[in-house]
């Protein structure tokens, strides 16, 4: 089977400054792929660039056997491509079941000819909400949760879509130790139970060696190294590149 | 809270205004004004409202209107119509309504035309200063203008320029808007047919304040002669002022609407030196001064020329009406407007019946040159 | 003719230029569209007619006092209702609008509907390159550039003017560097009514004064600083001169309504392919 | 609840007043509130989306020059070129639209600014078909199934229940699905996109929408007053649109409908007051921006948590 996403020579420019510099990494189906890298280099931006926020200023990218270079943002998660936010992103005065609700909605009437398909059953939300382990929170305000259950709740909406790559920016961030063992869970149950293939931006190390296939590791813009968690562990560049940055490579 | 002490104040309000409508039994006689009172034509429009007043308070000090021996007072309500169709229809509404007035006076085209239909359905007299053809047509019965209109005493008026001034070439400048479009049309005809050579048709925008641009082209035409048109006279005072300090030597000249004063004070003395108007009340004479000293009073400023029409016009409204012997039937007082013209007017001179359909009440109408700051008044316009 | 033109677009430019700095400088600092700038226009022309026109007080003295006193009506406006709108942008439009109508009816109030005239401080004209130019306009245009030069020089090297382009471009970081907003607004609403109520006051014998005069100089402020960039200084003072410069060509050339169509054409044009402006920054 | 209950009671009340009271003045008004609440709901429309749209006086210029020009010219029925010059409406925003909602927030309020006033130099300066500054006149009365609106109650009451339909509309849309996107689209428009919602495509729709609930109620009001003039469809009417929002209350559909009928009438009971009119309406407007926030709709409706 050919490959889930195909980044070819992706580059980003802000008028002089290059965010990011001719990647080209590959992923397969089924696979959970990491991106680390030193803050400012690039990851975010990259993620914006696949994702359709930000046009990219060369190469291109295919997903599911298609080219979307230049699709809109709302255009390339309708094929399949969901995403959830470095800074916690969800309707903070609704309740949880409204976040849902609305990730549901918007998705399933995206414009306003859209065929109106069957409203999805409360079932579905609950089914989510308890994947997530937001059941019993349904009714609480999405402002008033616990930072990491914010987060949970928009990997929750980002589900909704029902995409088949997620890309998580910095899912862990901000989470106490056992949560970040749940985020970890999360992470491998999406794939293994829902065959959500996951691109993820992460700091925490032990996290990302923990559940990664691959990973890249960027600096400045490009792309340093690209191998199995093992492999990375050992390469001097990536130490170089990480050089100054007290991270612990446990 | 709040909005039930609002929903009782309306409630008020509005049943007040009812019974008002019930307590007009046979009163005074009702004339109503349809003016901008404020906004940028509220200098016209209160020109229009005072003089009828005035007439109105020299009638009551006189005993009040004569009809069928009974002595009534004629009571003025003037509203404001902003210039907005809209607005027009409302006071209008309110005048008949409310106020039970069967006579209105009318100033701008747009509530004239806007009004024209109603009129003629609610058998109520209107007069209108506008002076757009459009507003009199076969239908009107009830609508009468109550000045020459610029087709009338254009020709005269520039048989008079020919005459008496040497210049010969022409530039003629309007606001772009449909007066101002048509009576370029009509004036670079007139001009033609008498033998002027019409080198530039120069249209501006509303509002528009720099000129200079414009005065740069003319310039380049080599005229003697500008032609001002219905330019508004604070508007034509800029133009020409604009034009002196540019270089522009020659004559300028107004066939349209009223206000020379203003020319002179936007333009300044010297620069408004021996510019030909036409103009439609003599400042000088004395039937004018009292019914500028009465508006000074009430307003603190000098009028609009048209104070005259309006008072001239409201004398033949109520002459008409006390002639008909029934304050109430529009109809007659329509009719018997005919039978008292020609009536003089305040400055001298007959108010006559003629032009469209027979329904435009001719005022006199003079040739001004400015002098020293002043408008001399130089001959009447035949 | 050319040269005429020029001459004539730069004499015109030169207002807007003022104008639209005050209008520009109230939206980046405060984020406000404020549609009542006219109006302090219309102020500053009221005074010179009050102190230059019936009392007889020396020009520049009239201006002088026209400008303090919209700026003064302005800080005090600020503080009562503008500075609980801040940075809320549809409010304080709202608000703008609000003090807009209330200025106008006062002054239709206080000085009738009609236009009043001023009488001209300086005549005459002179000549360069074949193109005259009024010594009015000309005393108005060199007294727009001395105004441009110190308010320049106050944004560059006054401590009150880098404040300002410090909260400008990022209120919150120059609030943790201890600047007080609530000063700066005060000053950006005064210098941005000074602006305007000096130009009314230089404008008032040029052309006439009434209640409605500030409708034009709001309206063509609105066209230099969407051209230009709202909330850019350098983008006013380009655009004012563009706006000058194209109008007395087009309208020359061709007639003034292609001057007035070409003007929110450009509009049109400028908010949809570069929104912040013609020299604004293109990232958003 | 019960004080919304409340509000509706009085808007009934208050639409019954004019035959209580009778007589064709108060008709008169009462007819232009009809015509003034659904332009002032378009504008909550867009204010749905998060837009602060300039153009609505634009746009019932065009449904109002459009329905009356089909009729006069192409001699449609009156009835049809009220609902076909909205349509017109429509298909200038439909055309516009995907331009101009790329534009957001305080640029997008200026863009529909200017298109406002180039729509409006179209209506002056094209004088052949629009008649210029003196406009158009003798326009014919409206009828419905050969019955002539002969007089201002016949008007009244299409105004009345083009009000009561707009109203009902723009309600159940709040209601449902598509005030849950709205609303989302408002909040975070990132968020919404990233979960597949074409932003843009229903910001154009509302967009549509509310051009062409306006041009159907200038068709209404070009018919009503029977004469036409650039004057009517200024930036000052977009201006009476957003005061109408602001006093009644921009966040529920109840706030428009309540500014519009405090707002319209205003001016009749401040004739007296002539040049002191205009302040009063100022100084109104500022108690309602500092003291009465989210406007009069506040007094029927609990505020929602957060």
């Amino acid at each position: 089977m050919k490959n889930l996403l195909d980044v070819r020579g992706l580059s980003k420019r802000f008028g002089g400054l290059t965010a990011v510099s001719d990647i080209s990494f590959s992923m397969k189906r089924g696979e959970i792929f990491g991106i680390i890298g030193p803050n400012g280099a690039g990851k975010t931006t990259l993620f914006n660039v696949i994702a359709g926020q930000h046009k990219a200023s060369a190469g291109g990218v295919t997903f599911d056997e298609r080219d979307i270079s230049g699709y809109s943002s709302d255009a390339i998660a309708r094929l399949g491509i969901g995403r959830t936010f470095q800074a916690v992103t969800v309707f903070k005065s609704e309740t949880v079941a409204e976040n849902l609700r609305r990730a549901n909605v918007l998705r399933r009437r995206h414009n306003p000819l859209a065929v109106r398909s069957a409203a999805a059953s409360e079932d579905r939300f609950r089914a989510v909400a308890s994947f997530i382990g937001l059941g019993d929170h349904l009714d609480g305000v999405a402002g008033d949760l616990a930072y990491g259950l914010q987060k949970l709740l928009g990997v929750g909406m980002a589900m909704l879509i029902e995409p088949k790559l997620l890309l998580m920016d910095e899912p862990a961030a901000g989470l106490n130790p056992s949560e970040k063992r749940e985020a970890g869970t999360l992470i491998r149950r999406l794939r293994d139970e829902l065959g959500i293939s996951i691109l993820l931006i992460e700091h925490d190390m032990p996290l990302v060696m923990d559940v990664c296939d691959r990973i890249l590791v960027m600096s400045q813009g490009a792309k340093v190294a690209l191998d199995t968690p093992s492999e990375i562990k050992r390469d001097s560049r990536v130490i170089d590149a990480y050089l100054g940055d007290d991270y612990d490579f446990a | 809270m709040n909005i039930r002490k609002l929903a009782v104040q309306l409630l008020v309000g509005i049943s007040l205004t009812g019974l008002s409508i019930a307590g007009t039994l046979a009163e005074p006689i009702k004339i109503g004004v349809i003016a901008p009172l404020t906004g940028a034509g509220a200098q016209w429009g209160m020109a229009a409202a005072e003089g009828v007043k005035i007439l109105a308070a020299e009638t009551n000090a006189n005993g009040g209107l004569d009809i069928g021996g009974e002595k009534h007072q004629v009571e003025v309500i003037a509203y404001d119509d902003k210039y907005q169709a809209a607005d027009a229809v409302a006071a209008y509404n309110r005048l008949l309504n409310i106020d039970g007035a069967k006579y209105v006076f009318l100033v701008a085209s747009a509530s004239t035309l806007a009004l024209k239909q109603n009129l003629e359905g609610d058998a109520v007299l209107g007069l209108t200063a506008s002076v757009t053809d459009k507003a009199i047509d076969e239908g009107s019965n009830f609508m009468y203008r109550m000045l020459r209109p610029p087709v009338d005493y254009m020709p005269p008026f520039l048989d008079w320029v020919r005459d008496n001034v040497k210049e010969r070439r022409v530039a003629i400048v309007n606001p772009n808007d449909e007066t101002g479009w048509s009576q370029a049309q009509l004036t670079e005809r007139l001009y033609k047919e008498r033998g002027f050579e019409v080198l530039g048709i120069e249209l501006y925008e509303r509002a528009q304040q720099d000129f200079a641009p414009m005065v740069t082209k003319i310039q380049g035409l080599n005229v003697d002669i500008v032609e001002l048109g219905s330019t508004s006279p604070a508007t034509a005072g800029l133009i020409v002022r604009q034009a002196r300090d540019l270089g522009y030597p020659g004559l300028f000249i107004k066939v349209g609407g009223t206000g020379a004063e203003a020319i002179v004070a936007g333009a300044g003395n010297e620069a408004a030196e021996g510019l030909v108007n036409v103009i439609f009340a003599d400042r000088q004479n004395e039937g004018f001064r009292n019914l500028a000293t009465e508006y000074e009073k009430a307003v603190g400023q000098q009028p609009n020329e048209y104070i005259v029409n309006f008072y001239d016009a409201a004398n033949v409204l109520v002459q008409a009406i006390q002639k008909a012997g029934d304050a109430d039937d529009a109809a007659k007082v329509a009719a018997a407007i005919n039978d008292v013209l020609p009536i003089k007017s305040v400055q001298g001179g007959d108010l006559t019946l003629r032009g469209a359909g027979n329904r435009e009440i001719m005022a006199p109408v003079y040739v001004g040159i400015i002098k020293g700051g002043q408008v001399a008044v130089v001959a009447e316009v035949k | 003719m050319v040269y005429q033109m020029l001459m004539n677009g730069a004499l015109a430019g030169l207002i807007y230029v003022i104008m639209a700095l005050g209008f520009t400088m109230i939206f980046g600092i405060m984020r406000i569209v404020n549609f009542a700038h006219g109006e302090f226009y219309m102020i500053g022309a009221f005074v010179v007619l009050l102190l230059f026109g019936s009392l007889g007080l020396p020009f520049f003295a009239a201006v002088l006092a026209g400008g303090v006193a919209a700026a003064v009506l302005g800080m005090v406006l600020e503080r009562l209702l503008f500075r609980r709108l801040v940075h809320d942008e549809m409010p304080g439009m709202i608000m703008s609008l609000a003090v807009a109508i209330i200025l106008k009816s006062l002054g239709l109030i206080t000085f009738g509907p009609a236009e009043h005239t001023v009488p001209r401080p300086f005549t005459g004209t002179w000549q360069a390159f074949g193109a005259v130019a009024p010594w009015d306009r000309t005393v108005v245009a060199i007294c727009a550039l001395i105004i441009l030069a110190i308010f320049y020089l106050f944004l560059k090297h006054s401590r009150l003017g880098l404040a300002m382009k410090a909260v400008a471009q990022d209120p919150e970081t120059a609030s943790l560097m201890g600047v007080k907003s609530g000063q700066i607004y005060r000053a950006a609403f005064g210098v941005a009514c000074l602006l305007a109520g000096l130009a009314g006051a230089l404008m008032a014998p040029i052309y006439n004064v009434g209640p409605y005069m500030g409708e034009m100089p709001m309206l063509k402020a609105f066209v230099v600083v969407i051209l230009g960039g709202l909330g850019s200084i350098l983008g006013a003072v380009v655009g004012g001169l563009l706006l000058g410069l194209s109008e007395a060509f087009l309208s020359t050339l061709l007639s003034p309504l292609a001057a007035l169509i070409a003007s929110f054409a450009m509009v049109l044009i400028v908010v949809i392919v570069r929104p912040n402006g013609l020299l604004g920054r293109t990232a958003r | 609840m019960r004080k919304t209950y409340l509000a509706y009671l009085i808007v009934a009340a208050l639409a019954t007043l004019p035959w209580v009271v009778g007589g064709r003045y108060v008709f008169h008004v009462a007819t232009m509130i009809t015509i003034m609440i659904p332009l002032a709901l378009s504008l909550n429309l867009m204010l749905k989306v998060g837009q602060l749209s300039l153009a609505q006086a634009a746009f019932m210029g065009i449904g109002a020059y459009g329905a009356v020009l089909l009729t006069m010219r192409l001699d449609f029925p009156p009835m049809l070129s009220v609902f076909a010059g909205g349509l017109l409406a429509a298909a200038t925003a439909a055309i516009c639209g995907p331009v101009f909602l790329r534009i957001k927030g305080v640029y997008f309020a200026l863009l529909t600014f200017a298109f406002g006033q180039i729509v409006n130099l179209v209506f002056q300066e094209w004088t052949s078909l629009f008649g210029g500054n003196s406009g158009i006149y003798g326009i014919p009365k409206l009828s419905v199934f050969g019955m002539r609106f002969s007089t201002t109650q016949h008007y009244y009451l299409f105004g009345l229940v083009f009000c009561a339909v707009c109203y009902v509309a723009l309600r159940l849309l709040e209601r449902s699905e598509i005030g849950r996107i709205f609303q989302a689209l408002k909040e975070d428009e990132t968020l919404s996109r990233s979960l597949g919602s074409n932003a843009l495509a229903w910001r154009v729709a509302a967009f549509v929408g509310s051009a062409l609930i306006a041009g159907i109620a200038g068709g209404i009001y070009g018919f009503y007053i029977g004469f036409l003039s650039p004057d009517a469809f200024t930036f000052w009417l977009s201006v009476d649109l957003i005061v109408m929002n602001v006093v009644g209350g921009a966040t529920s559909v109840l706030g428009p409908v309540l500014g519009a009928i405090f707002i319209v009438p205003l001016p009749e009971f401040l004739r007296e007051a002539r040049a002191f009119q205009l302040l009063i309406y100022g100084v109104v407007l500022i108690i309602f921006l500092v003291l009465i926030k989210d406007g009069l709709v506040t007094l029927f409706e609990r505020r929602k948590p957060g």
